[in-house]
């Protein structure tokens, strides 16, 4: 059991360091992520927009708002179910 | 040839008629009257509109209706022509005389779960009906599938260890086949795009490499296993278990002839006529099922058990049919096509007799029989008669057949194939002479009083014996099973 | 005029109204614990309503394109309706409300003193997993698959047995996993792409594929989704968790969970990568055809072994997956419409087998499958669902799987693979075999025994929806042209790059 | 050989994130405590937001919160780091929260009924407590009634 453990895991870990070769350097401004327009635009109009100086702030809440509805509903799913299982009286 | 084809729901009717009367059979389970009325009334609904459609047949028409197109291009349709109605007239008037004996015999025997018996038994009929009024190869498999699982029940029907594991091998037998006709339909349709029936066979067949016609052929054959050939033939005398009335439906009614019905389809409808012959797998096939004709005639002489040795019988009298089919003459095929109603009524008349037997005499092996026609004498002379069918002497129909088949293997030089229709009658004689003289000439063990089975088990057994006999007598008497099985082989083989 | 903001924002209501339905169901039922069941079904009634609309709308009119708060894509979120998320989306919707409908008496005795969060996380997952087939965009999928996932966990812990509980913690690992490789895979495709919006990761990946990044992405979203879709033999979660968690709940669960993982495959296969990625460079659907094929027999011989009901369902449905991605692996259009089928039909038969059994377990207390002797007495009209169903999985002409079945075998057969052909046909048998053993002991009891016992059926509000199941497996089994010409046939053909958008 | 060291040095982000991941993923499917298989997993998940979080950086950019009263026309002077990694991780912390309260809450259920966190031993007590959980032992049971 521990043997096929070892194995998947060594599995994963090739196949993260074959894709490794060639992901962008670490820090590097020409990466595919940072010069995509969508990065630029945030950048470029996240306070103009949404008037806020932070602009994950602004992604968070403004441009991607939606998924931090599915977050809340995370949360409330989570909550819902820890007290499920943990609370003894009816709900 | 030409052929006019008429649009009409008729057979669609004649499908559901059944069907109907299964939901009815279901509601009305707890009056036993009224019940097995609702058999009744359907049971003649559906022989009067199977006979309605009789004189369109007869001159030459077609009938044809699309249901519904259950995926592109391929559609449920319902075809009859003069094939399909000789078995769909052969199965619902049977159905008439079956429901009938079946009352009898039921309820003499209190047997139980009748209500299930009834709806099954229902189910059967329209699967059968579907069976012959199919256009495609499709169409005919949903009905064959049907016929299968509403048959199992009725196999089983006594609910022992015992039926329930004939039940089992008869499922897993024609199930497995099922499986084998199913891929060989997808393969037909793969191959040609079409499974429709063709008087001519489909087309497209002929360009297919021979080695894959052949492999198709084989799948087809393993697939019509209802038919009973040889190495797949074990359910059969399995299903015996199943009560008598339900033997006679199987064995020659709804589930062989079906088979052999689906087998005939194939090779004259799917490959057709000159697709046999050019390819040569008429003669191969031909061989394989004298095989079987031969070997399952020295099985049944070696049954004690009288429905054993009539189930055996079943399975070496349908190879006949598929070898007239295979004897690719118009002689050949009129022998085929005409030996599967009479065998039909021939072997219900057998059966039905035993039936009675078991239920008045409560014997079912041969050696328990000495003497036994002085108590049962109409029974007995029925069994006689039926038996002289088997074996293809006068005054019931087998002969005719026999004469055709031998006609068509002779003209084609098969001596192999006379030979083999000549013993296997030697060997019919065999194993049914010996029932007779036991019955008839043998000293009964103690006195036996005369005690005829109950009038709705006789008076069917009268009929079909009757009937078995005007085969024999008047053969070709006019609208009859000679003229429309004539017609069906015009269309085969493109006019004689 | 006033209608305009519903109608406008149709798509996006499909995940909202069950979203907010299921935050607002503990104040309903902090009103009236009664109420939930009301509230539950009126709710999956109207979100059936929408899905329907929705996929109308996209087979009159083609794609629908949704802006979450007017940002144009890829800077905002977009919902992109077409013929595949809206055919999945309507199973899902419906599925659901025939599970709530049943829901009102099981849950009344199985779970009797957890009628709301039962609801609650009912209706959220609902709307994870409307949210995962609905999205264009790939974080905000994965955002939903974790509302889905997390639902599921519990869904399948509530029970009373503690061996759900076990269950859930086993999924939950697994679960884990799998999340984790897609975040993984989405975080590379991110890196190499910069986009996030699923239409133009397509438009840029085809300029990159010699990037060993998009293959290990690749890689990972299988395994992932494999995980999800329960696929052998990454199965090892799916029988317990199937078998331990509620009637209902495994009715949902089964009936779409893997459905929509499925889904999911299907879309990043093919609506993330493109066909050319997956079928010729990568030969990513070939794999996954020899997967599927081997999930198929050993799902179906595993059903075999067991006398759990739930358990041999829930080995059943390995193997039915299996039919689903076979379909989908032979890559061609009639073998795609076969698996894409196969997803509806799975779902209706799958959800009318559980619910069958959850009404037997709610009457009898039974789920050995050997004490089931009489019960075709007893409870005629669920044993009649389940003879339908049943008769459904093996293929019988005329129902549901055997539409499925011939265009595997006719996808088969165009792949060239024989061998498919072969397993496709034997599980029909091994079908035949799990599910004939049931329907003997229903049917074929001792006769002694049989006469004794009285009728007994579930009550109407469990029996409706099992009935109407019942009825589509033979409706799609007579029917099948209807989805298949109006949805399937153009859907494979653009999922394959065949010919163009409706 | 140079090259792969140049990878090593220069990417050392990559080699931090692959080491936890493996750590984090082995635990959670080798090891028998319940507890130490949710640790992996949080090690597996936080290696994860590592690697989006590294995505981000910009070699001399700065965080990406504009400076007060610029405008848009002189952001183009600074370099910014990438913003929409961190908001994806934001999202993604939330939920790996999430995942793991569930699965202490189901630990302590399982603890309570149980009495052990060990899966050997839980699985042992369903064998043993629950006769139904091995097939075979059923069937004897049914067939024997």
């Amino acid at each position: 059991m521990k043997l096929a453990a070892l194995f998947v895991v060594i599995l994963t870990g090739a196949m993260l360091i074959y894709a490794g070769q060639d992901l962008p350097a670490f820090g590097d401004s020409e990466s595919p992520a940072y010069q995509h327009r969508m990065t630029q635009y945030f950048i470029e109009n996240a306070e103009s927009e949404s008037g806020v100086t932070n602009i994950v702030t602004a992604l968070l809440a403004n441009y991607r708002g939606y998924d931090t509805l599915g977050e809340t509903a995370v949360i409330f799913t989570a909550g819902m179910s820890v007290l499920m299982l943990l609370r003894r009286r009816e709900l | 040839m030409v052929t006019d084809n008429i649009q009409s729901i008729t057979p669609v009717l004649a499908v559901l008629v059944s069907a109907i009367a299964s939901v009815l059979i279901l509601a009305f389970g707890r009056y036993p009257n009224i019940r097995e009325g609702w058999t009744f009334v359907a049971a003649f609904i559906k022989f009067g509109l199977v006979l309605s459609m009789l004189p369109l047949i007869l001159a030459g028409k077609t009938i044809t209706y699309t249901l519904v197109e259950i995926l592109p291009n391929i559609p449920i349709t319902f075809k009859v022509d003069a094939f399909g109605e000789l078995f769909a007239i052969t199965a619902s008037f049977l159905w008439i005389l079956t429901t009938a004996y079946s009352i009898g015999y039921m309820r003499s025997l209190k047997e139980h779960a009748q209500t299930r018996y009834y709806f099954c038994f229902a189910i059967a009929l329209s699967s059968a009906i579907g069976i012959a009024y199919s256009a495609n190869l499709v169409t005919l498999f949903l009905f064959y599938e049907m016929l299968t699982i509403s048959t199992y029940p009725l196999v089983a029907h006594i609910e022992t260890k015992e039926a329930i594991d004939a039940g089992r091998k008869y499922l897993v037998y024609l199930m497995g086949s099922g499986v084998a006709l199913l891929f060989s339909t997808i393969l037909v349709y793969y191959y040609t795009g079409t499974t429709d029936f063709a008087f001519s066979g489909i087309a497209g067949l002929a360009l297919i490499p021979k080695a894959t016609l052949a492999f198709l052929f084989v799948m087809f054959m393993i697939g019509c296993a209802k038919a009973g050939f040889m190495p797949l033939h074990s359910w059969l005398p399995a299903a015996m278990i199943a009560p008598t009335p339900v033997s006679a439906l199987l064995h020659a009614v709804a589930v062989v002839t079906a088979g052999v019905f689906t087998a005939v389809r194939i090779i004259l409808y799917i490959f057709g006529v000159e697709l046999m012959k050019s390819s040569g797998l008429w003669l191969y096939m031909a061989y394989f099922v004298s095989i079987t004709i031969i070997l399952a005639s020295i099985y049944a002489l070696s049954q004690n058990n009288l429905k054993k040795r009539l189930a055996y019988s079943t399975v070496s009298q349908l190879s006949y049919i598929v070898l007239g089919a295979l004897l690719i003459t118009p002689h050949g095929i009129t022998g085929g096509m005409l030996h599967m109603p009479y065998h039909a009524f021939m072997k219900i008349t057998l059966f039905m007799c035993a039936g009675a037997l078991i239920v008045t005499a409560k014997k079912e092996n041969i050696s328990e029989m000495n003497g036994i026609a002085r108590q049962m004498p109409i029974t007995m002379i029925a069994f006689t008669i039926g038996a002289l069918g088997m074996i293809g002497m006068p005054p019931a129909g087998g002969y005719v057949t026999k004469w055709y088949l031998l006609l068509g293997a002779a003209e084609l030089d098969q001596m192999i194939l006379v030979g083999v229709l000549l013993i296997s009658a030697v060997l019919n004689a065999a194993y049914f002479f010996p029932v007779v003289y036991i019955a008839f000439f043998k000293e009964p063990d103690h006195e036996l009083k005369y005690n005829e089975a109950p009038m709705f088990m006789l008076v069917p057994i009268v009929i079909t014996a009757i009937i078995s006999i005007s085969f024999g007598v008047w053969p070709d008497a006019p609208g009859f099973f000679y003229d429309i099985v004539s017609i069906a082989v015009a269309n085969v083989t493109g006019g004689i | 005029m006033t209608f305009d903001i519903i109608t406008n924002n149709l798509p996006a209501l499909t995940v909202i109204i069950p979203l907010i339905a299921g935050f607002l169901t503990p104040i309903i039922g902090w009103i009236n614990r009664k109420l939930c069941w009301y509230h539950v079904m009126l709710t999956m009634f109207i979100v059936f309503l929408i899905t329907a609309s929705n996929l109308l709308t996209v087979i009159n009119t083609g794609t629908i394109h949704y802006q979450f708060g007017g940002w144009a894509p890829p800077f905002g979120i977009e919902y992109v309706i077409d013929l595949l998320n809206g055919f999945v989306c309507i199973i899902i919707a419906f599925i659901g409300l025939m599970v709530s409908i049943y829901s009102k008496e099981s849950i009344k005795k199985e779970l009797p003193g957890k009628t709301i969060p039962y609801y609650s996380i009912y209706l959220l997952l609902v709307t994870g997993l409307m949210g995962m087939t609905i999205t264009g965009d790939i974080f905000n999928f994965y955002v939903f698959l974790e509302i889905s996932s997390l639902t599921a966990y519990a869904l399948i812990a509530i029970g009373d047995r503690k061996d759900g509980i076990v269950a859930s913690f086993n999924y939950l690992i697994m679960g884990t996993v799998a999340a984790s490789f897609i975040l993984l895979g989405i975080g590379y495709l991110y890196a190499v792409t910069g986009t996030l919006n699923m239409a133009d990761m397509q438009n840029i990946l085809p300029t990159i594929y010699d990037n060993k990044v998009v293959l290990a992405a690749l890689a990972f979203f299988m395994a992932g989704f494999s995980i999800k879709v329960g696929l052998f033999p990454l199965h090892t979660w799916l029988p317990d968790a199937y078998t331990h968690a509620p009637s209902t709940s495994s009715a949902l669960i089964a009936g779409l969970m893997t459905k929509v993982g499925a889904y999911a495959m299907i879309r990043f296969m093919f609506g993330v990568f493109t066909p050319a990625f997956v079928i010729d460079m990568t030969r990513m659907t070939e794999i996954l055809t020899w997967a599927a094929a081997l999930a198929i027999i050993v799902g179906s011989v595993l059903a075999i072994a067991q006398s759990d009901m739930k358990r041999m369902l829930a080995y059943s449905s390995v193997s039915q997956i299996g039919y689903i991605l076979l379909g989908v692996g032979l890559a061609n259009v009639i073998g795609m419409q076969g698996g894409l089928l196969h997803i509806l039909n799975h779902a209706v038969m799958k959800s009318a087998l559980f619910l069958v059994a959850g009404a037997i377990f709610y009457r009898t207390g039974i789920r050995n499958i050997h004490q089931f002797k009489g019960l075709g007495k007893r409870m005629p009209v669920t044993t009649t669902v389940f003879l339908i169903a049943g008769l459904s999985m093996i293929g019988v002409p005329g129902t549901v799987g055997f539409t499925s079945k011939w265009y595997l075998v006719l996808g088969s057969m165009e792949a060239g693979m024989w061998i498919f052909v072969l397993i496709i046909l034997a599980s029909s048998l091994l079908n035949l075999a799990y599910f004939w053993r049931v329907f003997d002991n229903i049917w074929f009891g001792h006769p002694h025994e049989v006469e004794k016992i009285k009728r007994d059926e579930a009550p109407l509000s469990m029996l409706i929806p099992m009935v109407i199941l019942a009825g589509l497996c033979i409706f799609f089994g007579i029917f099948a042209y209807y989805p298949l010409h109006y949805i399937l046939e153009p859907l494979s053909n653009m999922l394959l790059g065949i010919g163009v958008l409706p | 050989m140079a090259g792969i060291i140049d990878i090593v040095y220069a990417e050392y982000n990559y080699w931090i994130y692959v080491t936890l991941m493996m750590i984090g993923f082995y635990a959670m499917i080798a090891k028998k405590n319940l507890i130490k298989k949710v640790i992996g997993a949080n090690i597996f998940q936080t290696a994860i937001f590592l690697f989006y979080i590294s995505l981000s950086d910009i070699k001399g950019g700065t965080e990406p919160i504009l400076l007060h009263g610029e405008t848009s026309t002189h952001a183009a002077d600074i370099i910014y780091t990438n913003p929409v990694p961190h908001v994806l991780i934001l999202t993604a912390i939330v939920v790996s929260v999430s995942t793991t309260a569930l699965a202490l809450a189901l630990i302590i259920r399982i603890y309570e009924e149980y009495g052990s966190i060990e899966e050997d031993v839980i699985l042992a007590a369903r064998r043993k407590l629950n006769p139904e959980f091995s097939e075979y032992a059923r069937q004897s049971e049914v067939d024997s009634q």
